[in-house]
């Protein structure tokens, strides 16, 4: 481990915000004259709330053992990883059979595996995705560049820490991981939900503005609003 | 568009007859026999070097104290631990390994929802220590050279007439080969008696900065042309390299340092002095250990002065080692960069009978005793009193200085397994080679072969030199025939060297007895050292420790202005009295800095 | 059967300085982002399509979503440091990037490679071919809705990857080809072993053709779309199975022979028509001689030797000041590595030229206006291209 | 041990009586190291110390034993355990401790005596009936063997020390 | 033949002496202003119509950017890198986009990445593998991949390491 170079500066600027971003007044076909304010206009700006837990614990358990048997997973394919996913949707290891299944948008999904690395770039899309989804909802850490940077720890592109900017219930070691290892992860995740023990949703709702934060700090074009679901 | 082309398709409806390819029980699937799984590390064969911490492009691998392993001289103690939050499973760290205990399992599954819990220490509880297949590396050890670049040497045949040195020293690409092999862990510097910086001069030869690599060993050594030679090199023990293949010949790069910086280079490399002091040390012996001393000092702006008994200064490494292991002249150079520095030393001064002790005592702030082991000791058995016997350092000592009358005898008798039994048996048998043009000399040692003190290299080139090496003999009786004339030395076999307790304790076998001839019996079964140069009053007042000179861990004796250091105190090489002569130049610094001398 | 005219009317017109003058504020056009969670989309990249009506104007293509700066983290490395992360460039066909590594590097070091290692590099990038191109089927039928051939392939592929495991130790990342040789030799029964998978995948690849190929809605979806002109392939660099499609036998494998590929009897496939039909059963085709090769590879190599040349002490590898180009035929074209050293320990450059870098970035902005957005993953994945290559 | 000792010994009859002679014998050499310790110079004096503290530990041993009542059942059991004589002593001349001896001279001497001391402990055991006073010899014996041993190895550590 | 084709090409291109890597793979360098019509010429009359590669090697320590325009001719299997040695402080080169239109994709990368621009050339300023970047451009070599990584995600806390050399040193001869 090296220690950190405080000696290379750091250029702290953000980038301005896009032109068609920004507030402005336009003529529609009809003639009209309107104003128009992208961000607020296309995006819900209320915070996300936590969710509280079903008054009898009865409830809650059944709750928990209803959610745990369906896990359905976001495809993005955000790194690596999603090579080894495209076995389990298949026959050969058939993760359908463990209540698991893969689903093309955010709005159906309610487990984000985060397949691997995490570049800037779509480190904004995973967390635009991972707002859009239902909660609760869980995430998945997918390989050993998740937990602590894996090979590219010292990558300018990419984040070191998952658990900096979206609340992870459970990580799988391996680079990458075996299908078999996933099974794994799923099953232990149905585990930690079954327990009550996967609350990411609601971390990320109590915790909402140091997440933020730390989003910000490496996302230097934040042009979206800060939640949108 | 035909219907052919729309019906063909539903032809492979046929599938659903087909087996399902499903994995009934994913959870327990074996991975191949060479999966590149979790670690495993054997702790016993480990040394802690941490090549593969070096070699690990991920930065996942650290180096961490591990309950259970000590720290001990090969072994640094640590283990590594790996961070599996980079970890990339190349196994680049198994292939490096220098020991081969890393390898891998073919356990692949590992989930946890603390990210902090994937660091790892392999070897200690590993869940899949059972497990017998995973990732091995078959070719052995192939990311970093395994066999030494041979040194160039005279071969036996031209070397037996002559006091030629035998070791040519390597060429510049040998030594970069060479060089090449060290993987830089260091373990090596804490078995060096001088710690030297090992890794760090092989790495100037490997860049071919030998003027870096000649300053880095005059930091810890002033004796690298005599180091580069003969130095005992204890370090290659130690080498990680040793455990499969062949140790980094560390001696002969030292040497191949030396030999590219000229003399005038060398002293204008370790640049001058500091100020003078105003302070003054006496060393009593110009041997490896007062010399360091008096490098050090001088490097100080310490005025030293070493007397020195012999007509010429370097003590046992002139006067005990033969010229073809050491030439002189390379034992020259060192001392003149020594004496570049302002030391000044007076031979042929005896302490006790040209100046007394207490003499120096009141005219330096400190005296160092570096005398040395330069009596040899004697077997006293029956018939060694006596002309026809002699001791291997006295006949060292007339060898080197050139005296005429040193016996050469067609036939002699060593008894001895050390370095100096060797040292004077080859040197006899040169001597004999140039007067009778055959070598009759016999060497016999208490010691079984595997066991002799000497390097390994003195027993093979020994043999090569026709010197007859028996092993396990111990002597009994030196014959003599009716006239008084040495004729041979009897000895009984040696059936065991070593007690129970690993103590020295050869026991003999009557029944094998042998009659070796040999007109000269040469003993060189140890050395003392001399301390009447002390004086009564002196040995009266100073404190001892089993027949040898109190000091304390700083080279200090139990008087304040008196300090000692080399062999007569620690022994028994030159880089331990280097060593020493480090310590006792710095406790003699510390204490004339402060003004502790009380004279 | 029916033919369709669109409305052009409200076209972009190009203006004075040639582009498409298009003004979203008239409500004529409508931005449509294709990724990159989508899935529709080759891996991680997206494409900004700009559609009047179902027909697509424009596309640019963006990528670097999977952008880890892997010719700065090289830079980083020492030679033996690079090895483990080159074959991360590109995740379907890992091989070529450790084979063009090594090579490189072998080349400015002056390392010989003992025979049988050649043997094993080529057998691996066969091997790595094969499962690309399987990756690629199942695209392409995804793609148009066709979903059965993405569950066999990736069954097939799977069965290679069990190779893949049992011959270098890994199922994805094999870092097997050692700058020096690769790191071991076939493991016992392994021919036997592969032989029964390559009859499993031609038991599948009959069936896909038959589901697919000679599928009718398939035809008429792939037939006369995504048309690349043989004129584009010099000025947008077109190479491998997009060329071979539009007659042009461009194949490193025969213009300029590596590794074993001299001594091998294969004959390069292609086609006429250029559109995405004919590349996806030139693709076929070269499966069928990947397969072919292995068995003669198998059958050819020999039987023991060395694997390993001799290096010298990995830790500080220094190798003279020097460039070098090394190429190879992957599954979508030419994959190239260009090295610089400069003496020192690390590489000065490394640039790694991945046939998707010219396929999915100008060409494909170029084939895609007037496409209907409907074709747009076909025509996507008929490129054949993998965006990690793209932005590395 | 003069033949006039020899005979003293051979005169006794109980175990304890033995062990008396034994333990004065030891006496005399313990007298004799003392005396030699400040002669000798201060470089040696440890090792003319250390066989001084020897014998008196003999002393000690054998004085402990003659007043132990159970004392034969003790001898019997210790002289069950050989000890391996290496024969090194033999082979050793007998120095004359002149005024300024050095530590091998010392070092033989002792040797010498316990050489002297086992072979004739040995002799007496063989001579001796058996039972008690066969067992008190054989003790004896093994005892100068052991301390014979002893010397030895620090007459290795002393004299073949250097000259690696 | 590479040798033929260089004396061919040499006086009027004002060509740098030709290093021969091997057989089919040989590199020249030659001043900025002639590469328009060296490329032009190697196109139409030698056969070398296909562009491999563009790229850029920073040489910080001589201050110049080397642009590599690696040159194929696939009938003759022959490669030509070409280079052209650019001013760091400028830094700036002929656009070649019309020559070969997927040129553009790599000054559009040239210039994110190395901050080499090329007037004219389509997009030039478009991002396009970055997104939001404020630093220097990140192949230049005195941009630091790893500082920068440090300053910007935050690492695992709890690492410690230890050499084996002064481990043992503390262990074993502390005092030295």
């Amino acid at each position: 481990m090296k220690d950190i170079d405080e000696t290379f500066r750091k250029i702290d600027a953000t980038v301005p915000l896009r032109e068609e971003l920004r507030p402005r007044t336009v003529t529609t076909p009809d003639g009209q004259e309107i104003t128009i304010e992208p961000l607020k206009d296309y995006f819900c700006e209320a915070a996300p709330k936590v969710h509280p837990k079903a008054y009898f614990q009865i409830v809650e358990n059944f709750y928990n053992w209803a959610r745990s048997n369906s896990l359905w997973i976001l495809g993005f394919g955000t790194g690596c990883g999603a090579i080894e996913m495209r076995p389990l949707m298949t026959p050969r290891f058939d993760a359908y059979r463990y209540g698991v299944q893969w689903r093309p948008t955010p709005r159906q999904a309610n487990l984000l595996i985060i397949s691997g690395y995490l570049s800037v770039k779509t480190l904004k899309r995973a967390i635009r995705a991972y707002e859009q989804m239902q909660g609760p909802k869980y995430v998945i850490g997918l390989g050993s560049c998740t937990i602590n940077g894996g090979m590219y720890w010292d990558s300018y592109n990419t984040i070191k820490r998952l658990d900096d900017y979206l609340p992870v219930d459970l990580y799988i070691a391996g680079c990458m991981p075996r299908p078999e290892a996933l099974l794994h992860g799923f099953i232990e995740l149905k585990k930690l939900i079954r327990a009550g023990k996967a609350e990411g949703t609601n971390r990320y709702a109590e915790n909402f503005a140091s997440y933020k934060a730390a989003q910000k700090s490496v996302i230097k074009d934040w042009d979206m609003p800060d939640y949108n679901w | 568009m035909s219907l052919r082309e729309v019906l063909t398709p539903f032809s492979v409806w046929k599938r659903v007859l087909d087996a399902p390819v499903s994995i009934a029980d994913p959870f327990s699937r074996e991975a191949s026999e060479h999966y590149r799984g979790f670690h495993k590390n054997d702790m016993e064969t480990c040394i802690g070097c941490g090549t593969c911490e070096a070699i690990c492009q991920n930065g996942a691998i650290d180096m961490v104290p591990v309950e259970g392993q000590n720290t001990e001289k090969g072994d640094s103690g640590l283990r590594p631990m790996i961070d599996y939050g980079r970890c990339c499973w190349c196994a680049l760290c198994v292939d490096i390994c220098m020991t081969g205990s890393l390898t891998m399992s073919n356990e692949y599954t590992w989930v946890d929802s603390d990210p902090d819990a994937f660091r790892f220490i392999p070897g200690l509880n590993e869940p899949w220590k059972d497990k017998q297949a995973g990732y091995k590396r078959e070719n052995g050890r192939v990311l970093s050279g395994t066999t030494r670049s041979p040194m160039g040497e005279l071969h036996a045949n031209e070397r037996i007439d002559n006091f030629n040195e035998i070791c040519v020293g390597y060429t510049r690409e040998e030594a970069i080969l060479e060089a090449d092999r060290c993987v830089e862990c260091g373990l090596c510097v804490a078995t060096c008696p001088a710690h030297m910086s090992i890794p760090d001069y092989i790495a100037a030869v490997r860049d071919q900065d030998y003027d870096r690599g000649l300053q880095l060993l005059y930091e810890t050594n002033p004796f690298s042309e005599v180091c580069g030679r003969i130095c005992t090199h204890k370090c290659e023990t130690s080498c990680a390299a040793v455990h499969e293949g062949d140790a980094i010949a560390i001696r002969w790069l030292k040497r191949h340092i030396v030999d590219n910086v000229p003399l005038e280079r060398r002293v204008e490399l370790i640049g001058a002095p500091k100020p003078a002091t105003g302070k003054s040390v006496a060393i009593i012996g110009a041997g490896p250990g007062g010399l360091t001393a008096a490098y050090d000092l001088a490097r100080e702006g310490v005025k030293v002065t070493v007397y020195e008994a012999l007509p010429k200064p370097g003590g046992m490494m002139r006067y005990g080692i033969p010229e073809y292991r050491l030439p002189y002249d390379a034992l020259d150079r060192d001392i003149a960069v020594i004496e570049a520095m302002g030391v000044t030393i007076k031979c042929a001064t005896v302490v006790g009978v040209d100046v007394q002790m207490e003499d120096l005592r009141q005219s330096h702030d400190a005296v160092i005793l570096a005398i040395g082991l330069q009596m040899g000791r004697g077997t006293r058995i029956p018939g060694s009193e006596g002309a026809g016997v002699e001791r291997a350092v006295d006949l060292l000592r007339r060898i080197t200085a050139g005296d005429p009358t040193v016996p050469v005898p067609e036939t002699a008798v060593v008894i001895g397994g050390g370095n100096v039994a060797f040292d004077i048996a080859r040197s006899m048998a040169r001597l004999q080679k140039i007067k009778y043009g055959r070598v009759g000399l016999t060497l016999t040692a208490l010691e079984d072969r595997a066991h002799f003190l000497a390097d390994k290299e003195e027993l093979v080139e020994g043999d090569e030199e026709g010197v007859l090496i028996l092993d396990s003999r111990g002597p009994q009786e030196v014959m003599r025939d009716p006239s008084g004339q040495v004729t041979g030395l009897r000895t009984w076999a040696v059936t065991s060297i070593f007690d129970a307790e690993g103590r020295f304790a050869p026991a003999y076998d009557e029944s094998d007895e042998q009659i070796h001839q040999g007109a000269l019996v040469i003993e060189a079964i140890g050395q003392m050292a001399d301390t009447s140069l002390l004086g009564d009053a002196l040995t009266e007042k100073l404190e001892w420790n089993r027949g040898r000179i109190k000091i304390d861990s700083e080279m200090r004796t139990s008087e304040p202005w008196l300090f000692a250091a080399g062999d007569a105190v620690k022994g028994p090489d030159v880089i331990n009295a280097v060593a020493d002569g480090h310590r006792a130049a710095r406790t003699v610094m510390e204490a004339i800095a402060q003004g502790e001398v009380v004279q | 059967m029916f033919s369709f005219q669109p409305d052009r009317s409200e076209y972009p017109q190009p203006g004075l300085d040639g582009k498409l003058e298009i003004d979203l504020e008239t409500g004529k056009y409508l931005k449509l982002w294709h990724g990159p969670n989508h899935p529709g989309i080759t891996g991680n990249m997206s494409v900004e399509l700009t559609v009047c009506g179902d027909e697509v104007v424009e596309g640019k293509t963006h990528v670097g979503y999977l952008h880890r700066g892997f010719e700065k983290l090289m830079e980083r490395r020492t030679f033996i440091q690079v090895f483990p992360i080159v074959c991360r460039v590109c995740v379907p066909e890992p091989d070529f990037n450790e084979y063009c590594y090594a090579a490189a590097v072998e080349e400015l070091a002056g390392i010989e490679v003992p025979e049988l290692a050649t043997w094993m590099r080529t057998l691996i990038l066969e091997m790595g071919r094969f499962n690309s191109y399987m990756m690629f089927l199942g695209g392409i039928g995804g793609a148009l809705g066709l979903g059965i051939t993405g569950q066999w392939m990736t069954y097939v592929r799977d069965l290679m990857l069990d190779r893949f495991e049992e011959l270098t130790g890994a199922r994805i990342y094999h870092m097997f080809i050692l700058p020096g040789g690769v790191r071991g030799h076939l493991p016992e029964g392994f021919a036997a072993r592969m032989e029964e998978v390559l009859q499993t995948a031609e038991t599948y690849l009959a069936d896909v053709d038959k589901v697919m190929f000679a599928n009718s809605v398939f035809q008429l979806r792939t037939k006369g779309i995504g048309v690349i002109e043989p004129a584009l392939f010099e000025p947008y660099g077109v190479t491998g199975p997009n060329a071979r499609a539009g007659g042009v036998a461009k194949d490193v494998r025969k213009d300029s022979p590596y590794l074993v590929y001299d001594q091998l009897d294969f004959e390069v496939a292609t086609g006429m028509d250029s559109d995405i039909f004919t590349r996806a059963k030139v693709r076929r085709a070269d499966i069928q001689t990947s397969i072919d090769l292995i068995r003669q590879i198998l059958k050819k190599m020999p039987k023991d030797g060395p694997v390993m040349a001799k290096l010298p002490n990995v830790l500080h590898w220094k190798i003279p000041r020097g460039e070098t180009y090394i190429k190879g035929e992957c599954s979508r074209g030419e994959y190239g590595y260009y090295l610089v050293t400069d003496g020192s320990g690390y590489p000065r450059r490394i640039n790694v030229r991945g046939p998707s870098y010219t396929h999915a970035m100008a060409l494909l902005e170029h084939l895609i206006p007037g496409t209907n957005i409907s074709d747009v993953a076909a025509l996507m994945v008929s490129l054949h291209t993998y965006p990690p290559e793209i932005e590395r | 041990m003069s033949e006039a000792n020899k005979e003293r010994l051979l005169g006794k009859t109980t175990v304890r009586e033995i062990f008396e002679v034994a333990t004065e014998f030891e006496r005399v050499a313990h007298r004799f190291y003392s005396e030699l310790v400040p002669k000798v110079s201060k470089d040696l004096r440890w090792l003319v110390e250390e066989l001084a503290e020897e014998e008196a530990e003999h002393i000690r041993i054998f004085t402990e034993l003659a007043q132990n009542p159970a004392v034969e059942a003790v001898l019997a059991e210790e002289i069950t355990r050989p000890v391996a004589d290496p024969k090194f002593s033999d082979c050793v001349q007998t120095p004359d401790l002149g005024p300024n001896p050095d530590d091998q001279a010392v070092l033989q001497y002792a040797l010498m005596r316990e050489t002297a001391a086992m072979e004739q402990y040995t002799e007496l055991a063989k001579t001796a009936p058996a039972g008690p006073l066969r067992d008190a010899f054989l003790f004896l014996a093994k005892e100068e063997t052991e301390h014979k041993a002893e010397l030895e190895k620090t007459y290795y550590e002393v004299v073949h020390s250097g000259g690696v | 033949m590479m040798r033929d084709l260089h004396a061919l090409l040499t006086p009027r291109h004002a060509l740098g002496p030709l290093e021969i890597r091997r057989e089919n793979l040989a590199f020249v360098t030659l001043p900025a202003s002639n590469l328009r019509g060296f490329l032009t010429e190697l196109r139409d009359t030698q056969g070398f119509s296909h562009l491999v590669l563009l790229t850029a090697v920073d040489w910080l320590e001589e201050g110049q950017f080397q642009l590599t325009y690696m040159m194929n001719n696939r009938a003759r299997d022959l490669t030509l890198g070409v280079r052209v040695m650019l001013d760091r402080t400028t830094a700036q080169m002929d656009s070649i986009h019309d020559l070969w239109p997927t040129a553009a994709t790599y000054q559009r990368e040239l210039k994110e990445m190395f901050g080499i621009t090329f007037p004219g050339s389509p997009r030039l300023d478009e991002e396009f593998i970055l997104e939001g970047w404020t630093d220097l451009p990140p192949y230049r070599r005195d941009f630091d991949s790893l500082a920068y990584s440090q300053q910007t995600y935050a690492e695992r806390p709890g690492r410690v390491t230890h050499d084996p050399r002064e481990y043992m040193k503390s262990k074993l001869y502390p005092g030295g």
